[in-house]
């Protein structure tokens, strides 16, 4: 965004932006010089000493990085091999902001908290445009509407947004979650939350994957809340694995035809069995989306956020000095590759090597 | 004045202040019944009758004042509370049913 | 002895005016002060000797069959100047305890005594001649109007300096002449100070009647030293007063204005479409109707959303349910100006769906319904559509608000709602109208519950 | 719908059903047949005596109707002029939809009220969707997402539900329309009312046209709002006339680039100049939707209040007599033609007949 | 003339004390009452003849000096002992004037007057013990738990039916000796009477006590047959003992509770983590200090959420913009549980957008600001973000309310919230917590505003 | 019983009323100041202590005792005004503008 230039600048560093970056969101070349920024393109882009990205750049694109540069942006740390390599190979620091701890000190860095939060909002309304169903109540001259019925499974961020949004919609709404904490916050925005099998989440507010007959209970008693709703968004997540299934083929045959499901983990492998990532699936009349970029739905404010996200991040790089990465509470964990140097145990993981 | 008499004043004056600080705010509904009520009390002077029947002279004249001054107490005495009372009929308990 | 019972009594007719003015306790309290009479009227007959047994018994069973046989046969509606008429007889009993003793002790007396005789005469008469004008004029036998002379304040200003040149007369003369014409004088002078005042503000003139029924048996009380009589007396008429100004607020009117504005003739404001009456309430009234009803239904209308009054209403339907009283809100199809209008408004204030009654559901429960509350619809609720084949709604489905015990209507004049026809509804029997903006009503009657 | 069925059968009417004609709203055939109709093909339709449209049929289909067969729904009675002509050389019955009064007796029946509404709903949806930007305010650790601008422009029944839509979604709202009573109407709503010039509507409660001076004090008013505004839904229409023109090509010049405009008055000629029906026109980076049938992407409830409508009118239609229609309160105005011949003066005019 | 002036200052003492009980009245009220003070003395220094000036004005100037140089002297937070301090001067005064009267007519006196010189004595000597008793025990001379025999109801029950039995001997008996026992069973009486209560609870006792020296001096006005001491300290007797109710009830003790429990060590609940002292508010306190306030920020936090308070917060932050306070609403960034949490709540209450301030408009106003009020937030307000470079959340950026004049939390408990530590925040000095559902907090702040 | 001591029960009684009716629901925050306002009311038993010096006896006891008398009550008079006074500056009239 072009209001961040100048607070760049301000740490006396040299800003370039690649050329087109931010047409989609509004933002021309010209607003990025008028803040002082270059605009360059890849080669200059791969000159620099940090590099910010929007989503995983390519493998190659690392190895053109000079030795000792930095990366910061989505880099898909647990699940993108290639990228990881190519950050060791390079000899390269990559700072992945899926990485960052989810604390309340760093929650201004925190990108995956802002993206996920507008995705949250998207899909409600990609689901409510594409339900043959209004959501409010109303009752008219032509007969009552009934309000509509919305399901989130999984209470993130992405799925508090989502029930706030349907809410304001006017939907009745429930939701669900493995962590049994989520239960209050469902209710603090005026949500009923579904009783069926909890679990503790991990030191990180993670949630945890879960045995295949706890899954089993759940399915069972999802189910019947499935079959009712006009909308299921369903977002769970547990970081570094496959999404937990939650709803199968045979509760999606169970649903009305011109039910919407929109599966937000379609990209992790989906929580809805018959979601494909970035397809619409109709099964039975049920409409299954698995969006995998949602945020992007919302370029102007997602990347107005984003961008606040990875200021406060260099302003606190900044302060800290690059050299002390790993003493700090929040670069600890986020610096997944530091100098060629894998650190993040879930990257050792990944990449073969063996806890540091 | 006699020393009854301002002894009297002063009880009048903190009577005056307890009839003004007995009534706080009442509810519209409720101003005819308080205001019959007070009127009922207000019959105390039937007291003042009887004790004037005490110290009756001879004359036709004491006899029939005594008599009206009695009766027109009376009425409004009972008239008074129970007429009170039937206002305050609506403020029954309520009911737990009814039938529609 | 005889004293401290007579204090007992007293203390019982306080802890009964208390009582009386909340309406929980209201019936309690009209007991403790009837025990009150009761034993004061018992001690003076056991205290006093050479009682004239025959005197006094007939002048009980004579007065108590009149009052006795006035109070179990009047109607409802006529209990106001009933009251009036009580509060003449006990103006009358005081000036004639008076009388009673003048004619016993002769009027040479102790200048004090002499200053609460003629006080007790013209309170007493006053209080008589203007509770039967008040009387009258509620029962229709006068005009209902004002009336009064040209000039007519000067000439009660005369008459009242005409009483107090008499009592002074009368105490330093020490004879029994200037008494009767005190008596005559203020008879004259209760006629001339009611007629002035229009119907309309009749019940605060008779609360000031009877504030000044309580002063004239002070007066006597301290003619015959009996203290049950001061303090009795003494109370009423400071209670009285008290009340009088607060009825005074609650019809927005003050003292004077009642008294000698003179031309209250009519409170009804402007801005009414129709002359048929309406039964017009306030914020206390319909706080008690909701508070002691069982099942309650909101109709919402336009004119909530114009007053933005969503959250104020269900605030006050959240207190009526924590006083376990059963709330619903009917909408009607064609509520408000957009098909959903009243879904809007009241989602946003979080009134649960459940509790949204539409026109199937509602109708059959109206007549099982203590009170329905209309926070401005009109239209809707108009009984013509169902009862009046010319009316231009004719046919259209309407909510039968009319078939609930009570309706209450919240709207802020008679005016017409969208399809511009008056609604027969508002001059009902049994419809309370609350003319108000929706939002500050929704607000005033919560306060008023509260204070329940 | 299938449920009502059984409220056209105890009116001892038979019911045929074309063939497929609830499939899009989720209805199956088979769920017509299991209340009691009969699922038949155009043949059978024509047959019928009395024949409920969604769309305006085909001036050809009027042809195949026996005489004196009644035809109701959406028929487009003023600017349909082909279809008018078949009505009238057909000898039917013709009941528009359109032509039906706007009073609070004939509420029940308006379909135009009905589908407009979802219409107002959905073009909000829409226009969210299509947004780059959020409408609700959020104060989060990435920065404050300000509220979403949304500008109204007709406060018909459209606008109204479009306000309260927008207002859900926590939207600050404007509001404009030239019947003045409307400004109570708005504020009722929580929006803002614009002080722009204003007219009384005609006796029907229809706006009239606008004389060019009053219209260009117009455009001047609104053009602030329209330029800050990321979302503008525009409804205006005056029956009968082409829509009137409130947002000039130069008013969307002004526009900031990522606002989002839906011209639900397109198919009358529109209210935007450079709108074009069922196009997605983008000017200078707004993009300016033009959709005519925006109650179509809620088919399920659309349906249900059309049919609840249709279901209303045959119900009066049986209890009036069809002979009785030019008596009726309502007929009078919705029949539009009966037994070929036009009565409607807007339809008169439309077949250049004089005044009956 | 004399008792009539005495019925005035009288009726002073009903204004005052009736001025003293509204926020808006107290300090006229004051004053009120001191004039009714001023007229009863001079009415009384000018109508009794043969006085002895000389005691009369030395008791005049050392007691005058004594009681202006303690009241002017105290620190606020000392005033309560030193109230307990003067009411037991008054208790001792009462007792003074019995034992004078003893010493100057000797103990020979009619049954009646002999049984108010007895109870004068006892109660009065009572109230001066018991008093001190009291002001140690806040001033922390004695130690503030309670302190009791075994059995110490027993010997309390035996000491008070002592006294009884011993007035009887003296109005028997004509002697002078029952009367210094008296003084002597009843000064013991107060100390054991106090000792085994609280020191959380000696407001109340205090209040009792001054109800008692009411008594003391109407006993005292009977033996000397003056009305100002009988109506004046039935006044006080009366008003202070409902006051020592109300009092009770704000503490949720009920009178008997607090006398004879014992153990009303501390009226601190459970589930505290900390034992640093806070200030603890109620909903009359918080309104109070919102009412008079010309600045109000709102901050809310998860806990709002969790008690959906979002509409009572509103309906208060209404109520004071009609009373004429600047009301805002500070919107921290990552306060509840989702970005925009808050957000959502209070769009849906109708708070418009241009009365939420974010993290960096907020700042800069907290020191302008009278009153912030928390709802339910905790890790969003912890200045330890700012000062604590330990802390886990050193460095995020917080709303600085404590530089605003006064900050009240509403919260449950002193739990932390997410990030699970402690705020030194809540120990302040300029800090009150209210400890309630975030809810029922705005409810009964509106009430309690509503009432002001 | 005397007549003049009834008609002191009689007063007792309705002050104690009055008393009673005049505290309606006191805010806490009142709550000290009104006790300390009422103690001060209590210290009207200086009227007896004065009274007390009209018949003064010569002996030193009697002298001690109304000194006594008379001091206690004026501590309990003028230092119980003067700290309610004290404790109710807070309610002062809020002021208009405060300088940050
Ligand atoms: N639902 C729809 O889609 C739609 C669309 C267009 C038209 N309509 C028509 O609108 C009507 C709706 O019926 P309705 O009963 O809801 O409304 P209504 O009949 O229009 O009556 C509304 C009433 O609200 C009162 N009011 C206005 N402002 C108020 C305020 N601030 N506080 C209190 N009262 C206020 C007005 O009386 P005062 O002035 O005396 O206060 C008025 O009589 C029907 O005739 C319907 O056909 C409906
Ligand atoms: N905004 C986001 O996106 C997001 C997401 C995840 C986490 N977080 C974290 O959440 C925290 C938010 O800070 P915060 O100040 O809003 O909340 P907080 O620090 O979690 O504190 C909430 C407080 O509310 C009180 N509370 C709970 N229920 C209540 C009720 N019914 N009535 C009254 N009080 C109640 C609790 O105290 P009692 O139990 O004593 O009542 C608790 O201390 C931050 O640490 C933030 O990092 C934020
Ligand atoms: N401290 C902060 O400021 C802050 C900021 C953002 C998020 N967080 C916390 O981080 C945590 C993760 O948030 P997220 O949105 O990134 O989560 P996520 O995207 O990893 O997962 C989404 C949700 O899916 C749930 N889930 C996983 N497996 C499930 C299953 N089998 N069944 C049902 N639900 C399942 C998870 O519990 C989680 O709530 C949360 O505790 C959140 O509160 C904290
Ligand atoms: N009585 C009922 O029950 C009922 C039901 C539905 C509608 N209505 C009424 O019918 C009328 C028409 O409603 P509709 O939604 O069909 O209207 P519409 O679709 O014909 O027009 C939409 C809006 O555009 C406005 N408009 C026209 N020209 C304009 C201009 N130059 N500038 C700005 N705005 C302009 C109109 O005033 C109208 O509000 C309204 O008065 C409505 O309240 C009544």
């Amino acid at each position: 965004m072009p209001q961040s230039v100048p607070q760049l600048t301000e740490l006396e560093w040299d800003v370039v932006v690649e050329r087109g970056a931010g047409d989609a969101a509004g933002f021309p070349d010209n607003q990025y010089e008028a803040a002082g920024a270059t605009v360059g393109d890849a080669a200059a882009i791969a000159a620099c000493d940090i590099v910010l990205v929007v989503s995983p750049p390519k493998p190659e694109f690392i190895g053109q990085l000079s030795r000792g540069a930095i990366v910061v942006g989505f880099l898909e740390p647990y699940i993108n091999r290639e990228l990881m390599e190519a950050c060791v190979t390079a000899g390269v620091t990559a700072i992945a902001v899926e990485a960052i701890p989810r604390t309340t000190l760093a929650q201004s860095m925190d990108a995956l908290s802002s993206q996920t939060n507008i995705a949250g909002y998207a899909a409600v309304l990609q689901a409510c445009q594409d339900a043959p169903k209004l959501m409010p109540m109303m009752v008219t001259a032509a007969g009552t509407i009934a309000p509509g019925r919305v399901l989130i499974l999984g209470v993130g961020v992405a799925g508090l947004q989502a029930i706030a949004t349907a809410k304001r919609l006017g939907a009745v709404v429930h939701a669900y979650d493995i962590r049994p904490e989520t239960a209050e916050q469902v209710e603090s925005l005026g949500a009923k939350f579904v009783a069926a099998p909890t679990a503790s989440a991990d030191a990180g507010g993670y949630a945890v994957e879960v045995e295949a007959d706890t899954q089993a209970r759940q399915h069972e008693a999802l189910a019947p809340f499935v079959a009712e709703a006009d909308i299921v968004i369903t977002t769970a997540q547990i970081p570094g694995r496959p999404a937990p299934l939650l709803i199968t083929s045979e509760m999606v045959a169970a649903m009305r035809p011109g039910a919407v499901v929109v599966d937000m983990a379609a990209a992790t492998g989906g929580n809805v069995e018959p979601s494909r990532p970035d397809e619409v699936v109709t099964v039975g009349g049920v409409r299954i989306h698995g969006p995998t970029n949602l945020a992007a739905h919302m370029p102007g404010d997602a990347s107005r956020m984003y961008s606040r996200n990875l200021v406060t991040l260099l302003q606190r790089l900044h302060a800290e000095g690059t050299e002390n990465l790993t003493t700090d509470a929040i670069f600890e964990e986020a610096a997944v590759v530091i100098q060629g140097e894998a650190r993040h145990p879930r990257t050792r993981s990944l990449l073969g090597l063996e806890d540091a | 004045m006699s020393e009854v008499f301002i002894s009297g004043i002063v009880v009048f004056v903190l009577a005056a202040f307890v009839g003004m600080e007995v009534i706080s705010k009442v509810p519209p509904t409720l101003h005819t019944p308080l205001m019959s009520g007070a009127n009922a009390i207000s019959g105390i002077t039937i007291v003042g009758a009887l004790a004037a029947a005490s110290f009756l002279t001879d004359g036709i004249a004491s006899t029939v004042l005594v008599f009206l001054a009695v009766t027109t107490a009376t009425i409004n005495v009972v008239g008074g509370f129970l007429v009170t009372d039937r206002m305050l009929e609506m403020f029954k308990k309520k009911p737990v049913k009814r039938d529609g | 002895m005889v004293e401290l019972l007579y204090l007992a009594a007293a203390a019982l007719f306080i802890f009964g005016l208390k009582m009386l003015g909340s309406p929980r306790t209201a019936r309690r309290g009209n007991v403790f002060a009837g025990s009150g009479m009761l034993v004061a009227i018992v001690v003076t007959l056991i205290n006093e000797e050479k009682l004239s047994w025959g005197v006094i018994i007939a002048g009980i069973v004579v007065g108590g069959t009149i009052g006795a046989v006035l109070a179990l046969r009047v109607k409802m509606t006529a209990m106001p100047e009933l009251v009036a008429a009580f509060n003449g007889f006990g103006g009358a009993a005081s000036a004639l305890v008076a009388l009673a003793e003048l004619d016993q002790n002769g009027a040479n007396l102790p200048g004090e005594i002499a200053a609460v005789v003629a006080a007790s005469l013209a309170v007493g008469s006053v209080t008589f001649s203007g509770s039967f004008i008040a009387f009258g004029k509620l029962q229709g036998a006068f005009p209902g109007r004002p009336v009064a002379l040209p000039g007519q304040h000067v000439i009660n200003a005369a008459m009242a300096a005409a009483i107090v040149a008499l009592s002074v007369w009368g105490a330093a003369a020490g004879v029994v002449a200037p008494y009767w014409i005190i008596v005559a004088v203020a008879l004259v002078l209760g006629v001339f100070g009611v007629l002035p005042i229009g119907g309309a503000d009749m019940p605060v003139v008779i609360s000031l009647l009877n504030s000044l029924s309580g002063v004239a048996a002070s007066m006597a009380g301290f003619i015959i030293g009996n203290s049950a009589l001061i303090i009795g007396g003494a109370l009423v008429g400071a209670a009285g007063f008290i009340l009088t100004v607060q009825m005074g607020e609650a019809m927005n009117r003050t003292l004077g204005n009642v008294l000698f504005s003179g031309f209250g003739s009519s409170s009804v404001s402007a801005g009414e479409l129709s002359d048929k009456p309406v039964n017009r309430a306030t914020a206390d009234d319909v706080a008690i109707a909701l508070g002691y009803a069982n099942s309650v239904i909101f109709v919402p209308g336009y004119g909530l959303a114009v007053a933005q009054a969503q959250h104020a209403t269900r605030d006050l339907g959240l207190a009526l349910e924590e006083k376990g009283v059963k709330v619903d809100y009917s909408i009607h199809p064609v509520a408000g100006r957009m098909p959903g209008h009243m879904n809007v408004l009241l989602a946003e204030a979080d009134v649960p769906y459940e509790q949204l009654l539409d026109l199937d559901q509602s109708n059959p429960r109206f007549p099982q319904t203590d009170v329905v509350l209309i926070v401005g619809a009109n239209d809707v609720v108009n009984p013509s559509a169902r009862d009046d084949a010319d009316s231009v709604i004719y046919g259209m489905p309407i909510l039968e608000v009319d078939l609930a015990q009570t309706v209450v209507v919240v709207k802020r004049s008679l005016s017409p709602g969208f399809a511009g026809i008056d609604n027969p509804l508002f001059y009902n029997e049994n419809t309370m109208m609350f003319f108000s903006d929706g939002k500050a009503a929704m607000e005033d009657i919560l306060k008023s519950l509260k204070s329940l």
